[in-house]
């Protein structure tokens, strides 16, 4: 960020707003749609859109039917036609019912059509536990999304890159999934005013460090900053990554600080088995094999169900503490 | 009991039945809505205040057996089909008495001896479950009914319209609840729909489909009593829509923003609880002291529940990993 | 055509122009199927024979920039909708030559060219797709078409009523023609649909449903015009339902043992290429030397194109990985 | 298999139409649904079930409609009221249109329930690529079920094993999705006669060696044994470890392999990028990251979609060469 550069302090939600206010206004290519998003409807069940209808036209941001094909399947028409929809599913659980259109269609049209019809979608969703949301309201699904070829996937960690992540995402020529931590949106932080921009495929170094990387994005990232802050106090030095893009992911960015630090931590939310955490320990365990004092340390979501009790919930979502004691595990290892 | 149409009166058993289901629902709603503001407790909560007739008039026909399905909104569906309070608030409240051990909540009830079977938190999702519930019935020969409960903005999405056609080309033992109450979350019915009314869809699988004034418990009975004895019959299933109107909104702490004050009110003046006591006793079907005593009679057993519930500790850490799968403990 | 009903006759343009569409689907699938039990071509192949008029009335109709969906069945929508042969054929036989460089095939042919946006394999999935090329045609203010083809099965899949009622809620200028030859895969048409005919699932979403014999070219000519006109002039969407047969199956190498013998030789005995060839004759539309002339034109173009697709290369094997980004090439 | 057993030649579509009537004949709460099952429509696409439903009957061996959400749904209702349902989805692309029935229905509902309804039903699917079937109609997308809590699943690599597995997964408690790679269809093996079930959650080796343990599954199994053939000429001995069940996969027995090889090999034929090979190679590096000899080497698709041209697809596919040189690279490693 430059010295011109305004910030505000915003909720995430408000900066999505903001990100999508600005898109509409800057290109009326642009659509946004889903349940409930327009202002008879009340601006979105997160109150995200409130304002949008009125500004841009019922015709651009629109309220739809309990349909997620049909939403997710207009969308990729609509692309195709010319447009650069954003569609909106509620919540993650949903893509369920909409991974057809998502992953049979949105994906891969592009490739079957040998590069005539590309999809230039965004697909906005809300994810994560701790809302007492239960089983079916609560998953984070990035790997069924991040094992699709031709999707690109995003997860923000705070309200300014919330704001620059989905705006590259509805300007990129390719399908992209925006998940948004439910949690967060009610959290704040510093946003640049106007236009702003985070490039698809950068992560982010939230914390520099040396005895360790802890690689994590979304809402992880405030947990491991607050477990590297724990851990400086042991003599500790973590280095926390924020990937921001799991598709196509920064593996340079990756590779680069754990050559570095010689040990990685990798830390989400969704269940451990088959989570992107497997992906990105089998990554560094190929490319730096010989450099690692150890193996890489996953801390992730048990392979269970969500719970809905609040003291079984929280048990389930991956916090500090786990990360703390993640990070030792990683360094007591040595070769 | 709507004035303008003649129709049969059940007998006073039923209308007595019926009361007291009405009033479980009436009251257990009051009761949360306060629970949950005064912060004492923590739930989501989707209020089915406004729906209680129709899920009282099907409580009063449906017998123990007979399987239900139903979904977030269900606190109504959960009461008139027996689950057992104690449980049930329980589980609202995430405690280890709960029907589910407080693991499912709200959305998520299952009691399977009251045959309340599925919870879902998916719109649309319970129907093609309920098709496989009428089936196994119909494959063991028994006369179990199945019930199904969703919503109006459930009537656009994919499963409504796969699980109605299997089950007419199945004649499967369903009946198709559908509790218009012109919402599906923010959005108002004609947004979305593109039917005038929800039962007419039910040609497109040449399947009977009835338009009932749901908040009218004896009309909704007579609908409900032809639909359940249809299936009970082997007459296969039919969509019953019941019209209805949400009090409380989508959910609880919703800012009903979207709904226009002269239309709640309206709804709320013709409170439906209070409606069906007044025609009770104006047409001498109940005295004022057995409506009083079914009335305090209900609030002890939801007095007693809520208290059970709150006393109650919550589930141990262990409950994590259980019921992952039939092996009782899956490692972590 | 049909010689019961009376009705106009389109001029004598359209009549010679529905006459070559036909001809170049019948005269196709004749050389595929030879093509491929001599083994001189590997394809997947889901023959359209039987099915050629209903394409062919359409293609009548539509304008090059109006849009077209169609699925894995589509060669006769292909032919009609203007995708030039030799691209085609070339697609079929996975060539680079083809419109998608042979790494589409058969299911998945995108010409955008001559308005054929997407082919898909997945039943039913088309359909939800066409509404958002209408909704964006719409919003641009153009006032071009999209139709959308799909099978008397797939009326039966969720993604068909969530696009019918979006785009009745919608007024979207779509046409959605579903292709009624009373299988889907194996399964005859009254073993899976409630509905006696599709068409009468329209009223669900409060749209025009209509009912048309698929074989007879000029009856499907103007159900085609009606529902192309009031989707082209803002009456929102119809639901065209045209009744055929598939001679040769599901797919190429089908068995056929579960179509009953009689039944598919009534079909082929009423060939509708033939019939039209014979009613056009008769009535003097076009004389046999003008029939002749297109067929022979017809056969050239098809043995031009499918000599041209042989002797195409497959994709070089750099083309695994590009296409699957708007970034030129991905890494593997 | 002890001596009594009577083993018969049969070809995998054989062994499974097998496993189903002996399930069908020896337990009436067994019922077989899906497209085209029954008789009247040629007992099954692949003409599995040819005979079934003349034998068992229409009400038990039932076609329908083409809605994989029904079809799911049904065989999870008829679960809760006490059947074992066979619910068919005839290639593993279309588990896209049923996924909300699978993941957030028949994998959920003993958990959210609080262990009070089981859902004993067995999914059966065609998958994989080499038919020229396209983008859509030939996925191997083990990697979605087997991120879903409560869900089993299995592969077979040879027809004995898949009337075993299959047969294990009908009577199994537990939802279990069982793969069945489409080309096996018409490679046939001896098969053993009457009642075999191979249980869920023991993996087998393939061929047994000692320098490398390869460890894949389904139709991969035959190309690892051919690879291992042209290495054993080079000198290196392979062993072979096909995983049969991927949930709950059978840890010991790749755990115990790669101790003694102290080389390990992955392969699988889905895309790489989040594939259950990243599962693997975390898991193998986590518990024997001192011992290996050096990374473990994952082999799979590349991350594309599958393409429709014979050439294009061949190189999609993973073959004998492909695992050829993963070995040697793997054996080249020396710490
Ligand atoms: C597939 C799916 N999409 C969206 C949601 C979010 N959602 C929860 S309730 C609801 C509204 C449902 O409306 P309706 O069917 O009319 O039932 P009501 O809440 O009015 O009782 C929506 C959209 C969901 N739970 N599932
Ligand atoms: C969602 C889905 N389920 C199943 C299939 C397999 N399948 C391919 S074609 C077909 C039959 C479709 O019948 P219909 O819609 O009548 O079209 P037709 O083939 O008769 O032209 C089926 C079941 C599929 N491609 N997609
Ligand atoms: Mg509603
Ligand atoms: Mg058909």
């Amino acid at each position: 960020m430059t010295d011109e550069v305004k910030v505000a302090k915003m909720t995430t939600a408000q900066a999505i707003h903001d990100a999508l206010d600005l898109a509409l206004a800057k290109d009326p290519k642009v659509l946004l749609f889903g349940e409930d998003v327009s202002d008879p409807s009340g601006g979105g069940v997160f109150h995200i859109s409130e304002g949008l209808s009125t500004k841009y036209g019922e015709h651009r941001v629109r309220s739809t039917p309990i349909s997620e094909q049909a939403i997710v399947g207009a969308a990729i028409g609509a692309a195709i036609g010319g447009y650069r929809p954003i569609a909106e599913i509620m919540f993650m659980d949903f893509f369920a019912v909409a991974m057809d259109q998502i992953s049979n269609h949105a994906a891969k049209l592009r490739y079957m059509s040998g590069g005539q019809t590309g999809v230039p979608i965004t697909i906005r969703t809300a994810a994560g536990a701790g809302m007492q949301f239960g089983a079916q309201h609560s998953e984070m699904l990035e790997a069924w999304v991040t094992h699709i070829p031709g999707l690109k996937v995003v997860v923000a960690s705070n309200p300014a890159d919330c704001k620059g992540l989905l705006t590259a995402a509805i300007f990129d020529d390719d399908p992209v999934v925006v998940i948004e931590p439910t949690l967060d949106y009610w959290v704040s932080g510093p946003v640049p005013e106007g236009e702003h921009v985070v490039p698809i495929g950068k992560a982010s170094t939230a914390r520099p460090g040396s005895d360790v990387t802890l690689i994590t994005y979304g809402r992880e990232v405030k947990f491991a900053l607050e477990a590297a802050e724990t851990l400086a106090g042991e003599g500790i030095s973590v280095e926390v990554l924020d990937l921001r893009t799991l598709v196509p992911m920064d593996e340079r960015a990756v590779l680069e600080s754990v050559a570095r630090t010689r040990r990685a931590v990798v830390v989400h939310q969704a269940v451990r088995r088959g989570g992107l955490g497997a992906e990105i320990s089998a990554l560094i365990h190929e490319n730096l094999f010989g450099e690692l004092e150890g193996p890489v340390v996953r801390v992730a979501g048990p392979n269970t169900p969500i719970p809905y009790a609040a003291e079984l919930e929280s048990l389930f979502v991956v916090d500090s503490a786990d990360m703390v004691k993640g990070v030792r595990k990683a360094v007591q290892q040595t070769r | 009991m709507t004035e303008t149409l003649p129709q049969r009166t059940p007998d006073k058993e039923t209308l007595a039945r019926m009361f007291e289901l009405v009033t479980a629902i009436n009251l257990t709603d009051e009761r949360f809505r306060t629970l949950l503001s005064s912060g004492r407790a923590r739930s989501t909560y989707y209020s089915p205040k406004g729906q209680e007739c129709i899920s009282a008039a099907f409580g009063a026909l449906l017998r123990p057996d007979d399987y239900c399905v139903t979904m977030y909104r269900g606190l109504h569906d959960h009461l008139a089909k027996g689950v057992p309070m104690r449980e049930l608030f329980a589980e609202f409240l995430g405690r280890v008495t709960g029907t589910c051990k407080g693991k499912g909540g709200p959305m998520h009830v299952t009691h399977p001896a009251s045959g309340l079977m599925v919870t879902t938190g998916i719109v649309g999702s319970g129907l093609p479950i309920a098709n496989g519930l009428a089936w196994a019935a119909k494959l063991s020969g028994t006369d179990q009914v199945t019930i199904v409960n969703f919503g109006d903005g459930a009537s656009n999405i994919g499963a409504f319209h796969e699980a109605l056609n299997l089950a007419s080309v199945w004649e499967l033992p369903v009946v198709f609840v559908c509790q218009n109450n012109r919402y599906g979350e923010h959005t108002r019915y004609e947004w979305a729909t593109s039917a005038s009314q929800v039962a007419q869809r039910a040609a497109a699988y040449e399947m009977p489909g009835v338009t009932v004034d749901g908040n009218d418990p004896v009309a909704t009975y007579w609908a409900a009593d032809e639909a359940i004895s249809r299936a009970r019959s082997g007459g296969g299933p039919t969509l019953v829509e019941a019209m209805t109107y949400r009090f409380w909104g989508h959910i609880f702490g919703d800012n009903m923003r979207y709904m226009p004050p002269e239309e709640r009110k309206a709804a709320m003046d013709a409170d439906p609880t209070v409606r069906y006591r007044n025609w009770l006793l104006e047409h001498g079907h109940l005295s004022e002291a057995e409506l009083a005593s079914i009335e305090n009679d209900t609030l002890a057993a939801i007095d007693d529940a809520i208290a059970f519930a709150l006393d109650s500790p919550p589930p141990g850490p262990d409950e994590l990993y259980t019921d992952v799968y039939s092996e009782t403990v899956v490692p972590a």
